[in-house]
């Protein structure tokens, strides 16, 4: 049975590349679209799920030390761009979000696995949280692009801190929920995916920790069996990104496993939560 | 900060065990330092491991660890705390994975050993003696010792010769030990392990730290502490190295927060014959291959035929280059 | 960065010597760190030093001194390296200088002492003893013992409390002693100088580090090696503030690298019952005032009365609060 | 006799402030005059010689941690802003001249003693070398205000790394050396001096220690007997510039002093060399 894996990392070359930025887009209230250029061997082999190491300090300063992981929003394979999307937290999302077009960044990747929609599926539920939303954008391209249909559920604390319904197809179905109600359904995202768990194949998420367990009560509560199986995508502190220094293990059913490369998409079962 | 791929005239080449018919010559001093280059294939895909000088496994103990519980890693300024937990596949596992795979590599592989008796010590160093595709032990003192309550090995001088002493005895595998920065007396200890049959120093190993989560009210490590490591502490780790050179002829490994060309000359300038590079290769993988372009360039650059030449230089009483051998009666 | 003058209801005080009928009670936690704010004059036009908990002086000595040769100072990453080499007037000096300047401020001046032997330390206690304008002694035993070959006081548990007790019987003033980062086991020395009368414990002094300029070929401090403070050193000043405060009962006063509220909460979170600021003081002399304005509200917000709930809750195993003292034998 | 003393401090205030960049300008080649707010009392106080100590880093990254001094190169007091030339060399120089316009910088200031223009003097000779400029271009529109008729001389490797002559008041007669002889004379600025020594009241100086060097070599083989006297602006690497860390001394004949105090101006004959 497929969740009782780990989900393989796809073949997708690692660089480490200084890239230019190109674009700042604000985007969803405080976060920022991100664009600087890349190697097209990289944008071409994006996958949903895949992410990024960006160095959060200029050449000769010592501080911060650890690159940040960021989610790839989207790629232009021609033009060789890639896009992040960034929401200013700490030191290093911060310093990011205040690199002005024209300037280097330096960027670790690709990294990680991608999230795995089955061929057979023809129905894929995606259940976004604040920045949660890059990679399943990515990957809900994907899927309308295979003829999959995709509804997209997206929560925030308010109206202006949801992805914009533009940035997706037109056949995504997009759902919003808002904790003050000022769009959408009033209260949290996981509140309305009981209405999809049995339209859907399969469950993607990403977002904060807290939602993961909502998420997890509200599909173990109403899902019948195993179905739909549910992919998430985690959230670790990281060091080096590619299962060298074993710092950012997610304890799985099969042992402790580093998420920059066993993750960060693993399917819900697999992890001990 | 892709190294584009230069030639330069100037020797690089050092001999970490130049008195052990096994000998350890590697081509470049640039070595990534252990738990911190996995077993070298997470990095065979992004850098050239074969253009490296050597490369350090992640620490071997006498049996699988799964380590510490998470958070294990946590940012300071101008470094990081890990408290990993030396998760490993134990000797054993390790054997039978690893050095297979090495053995088709152009590149010296050095296996790290951690172990809580000098017994154990000894049973891991008998097992790698013959291994194909390991060429050289690193013997991590900084661990406790359970006969010492937990007192580390590398504090104190006859522990760590001790040490030193048995896994000498279990091996004819060149053995490079690597000192605590715990340790008050650092050429003491140097000393100590010299006098044991170490065919060479390593230094620094992590410093002890912790950060709190204020939000939480916790510490931010599920271990409470964890090794401080990167930048921040290079300037330890140099007065260390500076220290020891004073004190041994064997070759230093020097280590500590070296990110840049700069550093890299300062540990040499101090009297080590080659550098490991640990968080740095966090920061940028290619730190790796560029350290040894930019030494070449600087070396041809400055007119230094080989970079033995600008060992110890800035060390009045350094001992690297005496031909008689140390006692600690030779100490002042 | 400049601080606007707020109002909080929390209660910041602190007393550092409860057991001494001289007692040292502080308006709030926060006190600059010897070496790093002069003797008070210095700042004086630049923040308000009575709005201070204390401030800690120079480090005093015997004799005048004319301290080390240039270069002193040096800067590291995240963290920098000094070798002042204790200049200062020597205790006669001083005592003619500053006491009577600081008379006439309302708030506590610490004098930090140095010496070689313990003999000195006494005498300078004693000429300290009742000089108006001096509120208590820091006793910095981060220094070497002539007697014992340059080792330092602070590295050994017997001489630490030597100097201790000595410094107990020459005076009644509340007495600080200030640890050093050097020693193995914090938890020992801590226990030894507390059983030796120490009114309260200081931790921690700076680590022994170097840099070498790579264009000279020479360290870059004329004084070879110096000590390293500043955010770098803050995970081991963390760590081992919360290592002492599992093994004493007398007020801690914790510093190594506070730079921000976060730092200063990691520390009294650990068990630390004041804090003192060094490095950061020449980054932003505001930050001693801001801080204080920033604990203030920050406990008004978390609805906590007084700073002391929040020492030592990240600390299990913080002693700080029990009621029966502190012996040896009373450690697990 | 004037120059056995130290020179005392003015009574300047001492404020660590946040200014905002209002101007960046490239000048002499590599340099930047960087314009910022200031407060107007510091502004008024400001005297030639005077320095601040800018922290070059952002308030939520540590390193690199030490203030780095710069000159007080004009001030305008009615706008309330403050220029330092700012020469890129380093860590802290180059973080500094790339903040844009705008954005905000932290100084403590003003520290420091100023150049002594003597009640008496008539003819005041000035000798720059390179970001040595700055002082020294206060120190001639104050003597100039004061009716004293002054020589400024300069010297870099090239012509375009010499200070604009528009930047100095018209009434300085402005004297420059090359060594690339790109520009004026060809040869180092201190090859000058002697043809000047004689018509000196007062020699003022500040430039890179080498200069310093072969400056005292030339007066003191010229001069007649201590007559032009010579204050000098020192540079030593700094952490409080108040006086506290003792980290910048000077060995003068009265003992090690602090630069930061009782320099960097001192009267030639008090140094140690
Ligand atoms: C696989 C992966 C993908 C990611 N994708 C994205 C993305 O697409 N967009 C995006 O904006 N971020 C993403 N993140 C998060 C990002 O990597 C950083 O963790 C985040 O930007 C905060 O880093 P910082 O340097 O700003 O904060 P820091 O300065 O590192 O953190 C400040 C403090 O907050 C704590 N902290 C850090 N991160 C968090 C958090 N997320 N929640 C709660 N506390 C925290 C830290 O422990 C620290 O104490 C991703 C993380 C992972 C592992
Ligand atoms: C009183 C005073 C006034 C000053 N006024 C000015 C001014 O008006 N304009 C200006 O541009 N600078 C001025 N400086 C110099 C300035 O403070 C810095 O030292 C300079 O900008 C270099 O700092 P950095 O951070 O860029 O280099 P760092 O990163 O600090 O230095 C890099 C390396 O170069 C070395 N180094 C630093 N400075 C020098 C130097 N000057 N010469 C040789 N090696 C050096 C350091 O030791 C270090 O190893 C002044 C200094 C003082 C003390
Ligand atoms: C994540 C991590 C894991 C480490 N694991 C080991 C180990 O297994 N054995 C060992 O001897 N040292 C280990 N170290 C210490 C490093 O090898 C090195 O001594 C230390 O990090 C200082 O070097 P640096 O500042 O360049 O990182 C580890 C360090 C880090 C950061
Ligand atoms: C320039 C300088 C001078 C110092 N002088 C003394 C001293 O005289 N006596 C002393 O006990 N500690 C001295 N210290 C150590 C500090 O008091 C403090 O213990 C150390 O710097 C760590 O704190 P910090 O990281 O906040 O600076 C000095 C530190 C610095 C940076
Ligand atoms: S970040 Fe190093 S193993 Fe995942
Ligand atoms: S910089 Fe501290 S005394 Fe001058």
């Amino acid at each position: 049975m497929a969740s009782a894996q780990l989900i393989k990392r796809q073949p997708a070359p690692t660089r480490e590349f200084t890239g230019t930025i190109t674009e700042r887009m604000p985007v969803m209230g405080d976060a920022w679209l991100v664009t600087f250029t890349a190697p097209k061997e990289l944008c071409a082999a994006a996958r949903a799920g895949n992410f990024v190491n960006v160095l959060p300090h200029d050449h000769d300063v010592f501080d911060p030390p650890l690159r940040r992981p960021f989610s790839v929003y989207s790629v232009d394979v021609d033009a060789g761009l890639m896009t992040l999307l960034v929401r200013p937290y700490g030191r290093g999302s911060g310093w990011i979000v205040e690199r002005q077009v024209g300037s280097e960044i330096n960027v670790l990747g690709l990294l990680g696995n991608a999230f795995e929609l089955e061929p057979k599926s023809t129905h894929a539920l995606m259940v976004a949280g604040g920045v949660g939303a890059a990679p399943l954008l990515m990957l809900a391209r994907e899927a309308v692009a295979r003829g999959v249909s995709v509804t997209y559920l997206m929560g925030a604390h308010t109206a202006e801190a949801l992805l914009e319904a533009s940035e997706l197809p037109d056949e995504v179905e997009y759902v919003v929920a808002t904790e003050d109600g000022s769009a959408g359904y009033k209260g949290f995202v996981t509140d309305l995916v009981p209405n999809y768990l049995t339209w859907a194949d399969q469950v993607f998420t990403c977002g904060p920790t807290p939602m993961f367990y909502s998420l997890r009560q509200v599909v173990l509560a109403n899902r019948i069996g195993t179905k739909p199986p549910v992919q998430v995508s985690v959230e670790r502190t990281m060091a080096c990104g590619v299962g060298a220094c074993l710092g950012c293990m997610v304890e799985t059913r099969r042992g402790m496993k580093p998420s920059c490369v066993d993750g960060p998409v693993f399917h819900m079962e697999m992890i001990r939560w | 900060m892709v190294t584009e791929t230069t030639t330069w005239k100037a020797d690089l080449t050092v001999d970490l065990a130049p008195n052990n018919p096994r000998e350890l010559v590697l081509r470049n001093p640039v070595i990534p330092a252990s738990g911190c280059f996995g077993y070298g294939q997470e990095y065979a895909g992004i850098i050239d491991v074969q253009a490296l000088g050597a490369f350090c496994s992640k620490g071997i103990t006498p049996e699988p660890r799964q380590g510490n519980p998470m958070p294990r890693i946590t940012e300071s300024p101008g470094g990081m705390l890990n408290a990993i937990g030396l998760q490993n596949p134990g000797i054993d596992g390790f054997i039978r994975k690893y050095p297979p795979v090495w053995e088709s590599w152009d590149v010296p592989a050095i296996v790290n050993i951690s172990a809580e008796t000098v017994e154990d010590f000894a049973m891991m160093a008998r097992k790698l003696d013959d291994v194909p595709g390991v060429a050289a032990l690193e013997v991590n003192i900084s661990c406790p010792n359970i006969h010492a309550g937990g007192f580390c090995f590398g504090w104190d001088a006859g522990m760590s010769a001790e040490v030193t002493r048995a896994v000498r005895e279990a091996t004819t595998l060149p053995i490079i030990v690597k000192l605590s920065p715990g340790a008050i007396d650092i050429p003491e200890i140097a000393m100590a392990v010299e006098e044991a049959g170490a065919d060479a120093i390593s230094l620094i190993n992590t410093l002890v730290g912790m950060a709190i989560d204020t939000r939480t009210r916790r510490p931010k490590l599920a271990n409470t502490t964890g090794g401080l490591s990167g930048p921040a502490v290079k300037p330890v780790a140099l007065r260390m190295v500076y220290q020891a050179a004073q004190a041994v002829r064997i070759p230093i490994v020097g280590l500590g927060g070296i990110t840049t060309l700069s550093d890299a000359l300062e540990f040499f300038m101090a009297g080590a014959s080659a550098i490991q590079i640990g968080t740095a290769v966090f920061s940028s993988p290619t730190v790796l291959t560029r350290l040894i372009d930019e030494l070449g360039r600087w070396l041809d650059a400055q007119g230094v035929a080989s970079l033995g030449e600008i060992v110890g230089t800035a060390n009045p009483r350094f001992r690297g280059h005496e031909s008689t051998p140390a006692t600690a009666s030779g100490m002042e």
